[in-house]
């Protein structure tokens, strides 16, 4: 689950590591209200304040989502201009506003999970700002990489390594320091990605008005694993529903795995390699699914008939092909529901179904008895499903 | 001959009295598998299975008392991580996690104590494994096989199935069929099973079933060129149309900054001798075409 | 560091461990205030208090200071009794009251640091109640042992194993996560030591009258590593005064080891053990030392000054013996602080000084200028030492 | 020959800069050690010793530019286990920690790292090694060293100065004598060091060195009698008048339960066929009693 650079902040915070302040706002006037603030902070070496839109895609910069002002009636319209955007799909609701950084260096920093190790593994760099795939690509020498050990976290002197070898210079302590708080925001909030950029060196001024550097994260990216949000109750409230379909909410609710594609083959598959080949047979085969949907293991009439409801909210959607292995998951319990459903369904779209495997042989003979379209093999399915959504929009 | 599992096993169980646990079980034991014990703390002393098997509080006593040599895990999530620890400090060496659900951060220590005990973890989050004819451990329906020589692996479980079922339906019988798990963070990946099966004479032909995500099918192709050269090679590639970005069910398919697509590994299993099939029921001809003559 | 039941139990309350309440009382009135609540605690079985001396000894139960009461007056005298005792020495200024258990079966569970092993041990029994050791005499076969593990702790499993193997019945899930409890209050407090005897199942009588039982921590001793005190700020606090010589605290104050013995003759060494070897070849000489004194390494002039006061301070000294081998300690440095102690010094006690090792010419020029009598050998030294105080004596 | 230390050991320096570390450094340097390099973050590209020894950021940096072998550390005890973490990953296999003080626990997960690497570590508060004439670690005095072939192994520091010295004085030189320090919780016990004496062709006899607490003197006993049969031993124990229950100094020097008295430790050894002194002084004339003729 993605969450807010905002709340990604308030995460890093609660783990020590050093933030400069902000504010969200909702409205143009919080924000001005915000600016004020930070305008009259004799610690802003800029004198201007930044105002970023919260949206869970990247490329906000580049949409318009982050700009600066330099007085308060600057910072409301463009925090009205900002609130009024819609990038990539999404609308802005929510605003950060803080203090416009003067920045002296800037560095990447993150962690994240490396399935190849099994490890948690640390992505540095001295050439921060930039998206990490294209230093990548374009500097590849410039990024340096630690693994923490599985047993013992991150020691203080791998945290000392990796800050030598990304070269903090002077600030090699705190840089440390913030590689180990990375760390500990990973495990405190169970995360799969903590990611810093910029990690940088900012210019503030002192209150007796001379300049001081500190290292800190200007920027954050957090996303936290699903299979743990359960041990961490307060992270439900940093969802951003904005960021999801209505239908993601109901497939939560019934356990099922929903994501919504362009296509208008609705697909109901259980097991989530079995959803992927069934989509990649349906496209085989000259159609576009509409949906990924794992209906899970072991599912029973309810879920079933939950899944063919989600299915059927997609307008788009022009007939539906149903792929059940059944293995856990009994055939016969996956029909009734498919039975149920059907007879509730307002719209009435054209549906293939394969039942094999656990009770295929019962399944086989309540699909017959309701005189649904069935198919023996997946490819039959897929072409017999495609065949219906051409007919259904011809 | 097999990997993994075969005629000496000798399975204990830890969540047998769970519904999944005694479901499972009880087809396990149905196939012939030789389940000695069940574990689940605070009924030690009592049955399974109709009174077929004694159930044991720790793992560390069933060992003792029926010469447990294999694992399979039906705990919960919350205890699974737990329940592998205990299998190794048991000393057993092979060990199936089916639970899925378990937060990625609790198997970190988890394997790597698994490896510095030198024993082998399949899983979690995956079906188990079969060698039709002799065992079977976890929850792959006995019924899609059929006694052979091809060695299978996938990343799945369902689509496992599909695979499995295309070959025996084509009278390719198996040597063994493993479900490594989709999780980020698993016992072992499709190498580690390769490597088992380049040394198991039994093997003749290999079946692999990936995802997309990750790089595991590109190593494991690296590794199959090299060790595997003479071995007619199939595979399946799931998430050809998987859009970027998106978690596609297992917490392991998804395709970030351009990599792990399907289109990655399919060009690296074909560089490294693979036919690799455009669905599932295509692998019995294409293993044939890759000179498999059982 | 030892710390008495009532704060040992306060540590094991902030770890969630199940311990019944109690309270600690200065004086009679404060144990009677104490006994009125518990006597009138509808949970309390037996409809008793009892009350405990807090002192830093064992065998307080055959000295009288643990004991019942039965009504307010009662209570108030029994802790008038037992604050009025001297127990081995040390007086009572402090008494725990609490109901008195009714008790079902009492079990054995402590932890400690395993030196064999290089780890943290679980030793636990179902024959609780009495000494460990007597039972390892008694009925080994009765004791089990569970190491945890260096870098895991005590996973889950291995909880249940120990509570399984020591047999708490139908306690066994409150048994396991006591142990666990044990291993954190000894990992937060940094301890050497954490006993539970007796961990006892009780039975308590609910709202309702009927009766429950629950598996609790009775007793608690906790002794806590001096090396990591200073990470502990809270635990200075715990410390007992009356349990120590007015010289400890002095020692801490330079840095210095010194525990006080019976004899006459004061000993300082640098390193602990060649302060042993000193006392032993004092005892083999014919005499007996009045202390161990471990001044440390590169001790300077100052703290050796501090030493021979803490030796002084003790009338029975009649002799002094130093003994240095200089290794980090550069001898012309203690040879100064001898000096300069003899010189403030208001007793006059004859001295014998050996010092060896790095700038030992240097100190024995200093020494000879001063008219110290000197040795060559820790055996002459120790034999002249031992003469010394005879002479003295006689 | 001898053991832990001698020409070919290459060594770092950890904690340099540090007040003690650079005064033993130097001392170390005169002995005539190879010392190539210091550790001291933040220091990294400075020298240390008037120019002779490059200092650097991290001790991995150390290895790889000196080929440091061995790593002597004098950090305060807040940093001294991270920094025996970081000499065991940067593949140093010799790890003598001179620093006092370390709170016993942080010690526990720090020697199972070094055993999992199969390094080697003396300490903490521990004196170092010296093979006189080659090398010395640490911060034993070297004056009082003769090079010979009787192995010495203490848990004391300056005790074990008395004992050497007392060899030296009559002519007795050492093959190496190691200080394994008095803590509770150390790398190598008395019975580690005297299996490397015992595989030393030029250790021809064996000076233990031991005191109260602990079973260390008499499981070493127990092994030197198996393994050393014939080598000349001889052994003192200090502590012989210390009261039960009272930390002797050494947080591992305590009597508990009536176990770990000299008493028991002194029949173990005899036992075992050391002659045990009254005085570190009886030593040279129990050695040649015992046989030994160099």
């Amino acid at each position: 689950m993605k969450i807010h650079e905002a709340d990604a902040k308030s995460l890093l915070v609660a783990q020590g590591l050093p933030v400069p302040p902000w504010e969200v706002a909702r409205t143009p006037s919080q924000a001005r209200a915000a600016a004020v603030k930070y305008l009259a902070d004799p610690a802003n070496a800029t004198g201007k304040v930044v105002i970023k839109a919260q949206v869970l895609v990247g490329g906000r910069g580049k949409a318009g989502g982050v700009r600066l002002a330099s007085t308060a009636d600057e910072a409301e319209d463009v925090a009205a201009a900002i609130l009024a955007l819609e990038i990539k799909g999404l609308p802005v609701r929510r605003v950060l506003v803080g203090p416009a950084a003067e920045i002296v260096k800037e560095y990447y920093l993150s962690v994240l999970l490396d399935r190849a190790t099994k490890r948690l593994m640390f992505i540095g760099s001295a050439e921060g700002g930039v998206e990490i795939e294209q230093t990548a690509v374009t500097n590849p020498g410039a990024i340096v990489y630690e693994h923490a050990d599985p047993l013992l976290g991150l020691p203080d002197y791998a945290a000392r390594e990796l800050a030598f070898k990304i070269g903090f210079g002077a600030h090699w302590k705190a840089g440390a320091a913030i590689a180990k708080g990375l760390l500990r925001t990973m495990v405190a909030n169970d995360a799969d990605l903590v990611e810093i950029n910029p990690l940088a060196v900012i210019r503030e001024t002192r209150a007796d008005g001379t300049p001081v550097e500190r290292l800190v994260c200007l920027d954050a990216k957090i996303t936290l694993d699903d299979s743990a949000l359960l041990r961490h109750p307060g992270h439900e409230e940093l969802r951003d529903m904005d960021a999801e379909d209505p239908t993601d909410v109901e497939a939560r609710r019934y356990d099922l795995t929903f994501i919504k594609l362009e296509g208008d083959i609705g697909c109901m598959v259980n097991g989530a390699g079995l959803a992927m080949t069934t989509m990649d047979l349906v496209n085989r085969a000259g159609g576009q699914p509409a949906n990924f949907l794992d209906i899970g293991g072991g599912a029973k009439a309810d879920r079933v008939a939950a899944a063919m409801r989600l299915i059927l909210d997609d307008p788009n959607v022009k007939a539906i092909l149903v792929n059940i292995f059944g293995g856990i998951t009994r055939g016969d319990e996956v029909a009734k529901g498919l039975i149920e459903a059907r007879a509730q369904q307002v719209r009435d779209v054209p549906m293939v179904v394969r039942i094999v495997g656990t009770n295929a042989a019962e399944a086989a003979e309540l699909l017959e008895a309701a005189h649904f379209v069935t198919a023996a093999s997946l490819d039959e399915a897929a072409a017999k499903a495609v065949a219906a959504a051409k007919g259904a929009a011809a | 001959m097999s990997i993994l599992i075969g005629r000496s096993t000798r399975l204990v169980v830890q969540g047998i009295t769970g519904r999944e646990g005694e479901f499972h079980s009880r087809a396990m034991l149905e196939y012939g598998t030789q389940l000695v014990a069940g574990v689940t703390p605070g009924k030690g002393g009592q049955t399974a299975l109709d009174g077929k098997v004694p159930v044991f509080n720790t793992v560390r006593e069933a060992v003792y008392q029926t010469g447990a040599n294999t694992s399979c895990i039906f705990v919960p999530a919350g205890g699974a991580p737990d329940a592998v620890l205990e299998a190794v400090a048991a000393g057993i060496k092979t060990i199936f996690c089916i639970t899925e659900g378990i937060p990625a951060l609790d198997m970190i220590p988890v394997v790597e104590e698994v490896r510095l005990a030198g024993a082998r973890l399949i899983g979690p989050n995956c079906p188990g494994a079969t060698s039709p004819g002799t065992a079977k451990v976890g929850i792959i329906p006995g019924s899609i096989h059929r006694q052979g020589s091809v060695g299978v692996v996938s990343r799945s479980g369902t689509l496992t199935y599909e695979a499995v079922q295309a070959m025996t339906d084509a009278g390719l019988g198996q040597s063994t069929c493993v479900g490594i798990g989709g999780d980020p963070v698993i016992g072992s990946q499709h190498i580690d099973i390769l490597k088992l099966f380049a040394a198991d004479p039994d093997t003749e032909a290999l079946v692999l079933i990936g995802e997309i995500g990750g790089t595991a099918e590109e190593e494991a192709a690296a590794w199959a060129a090299e060790h595997m050269a003479n071995v007619p090679k199939v595979a399946f590639i799931a998430g050809r149309t998987a859009p970027e970005g998106k978690r596609m069910g297992h917490a392991g398919a998804i395709i970030s900054g351009g990599k792990g697509t399907a289109a990655s590994k399919v060009s690296a299993l074909e560089a490294a001798g693979f036919r690799v099939a455009n669905s599932p029921t295509e692998l019995p001809r294409l293993l044939r075409e890759a000179g498999f003559r059982r």
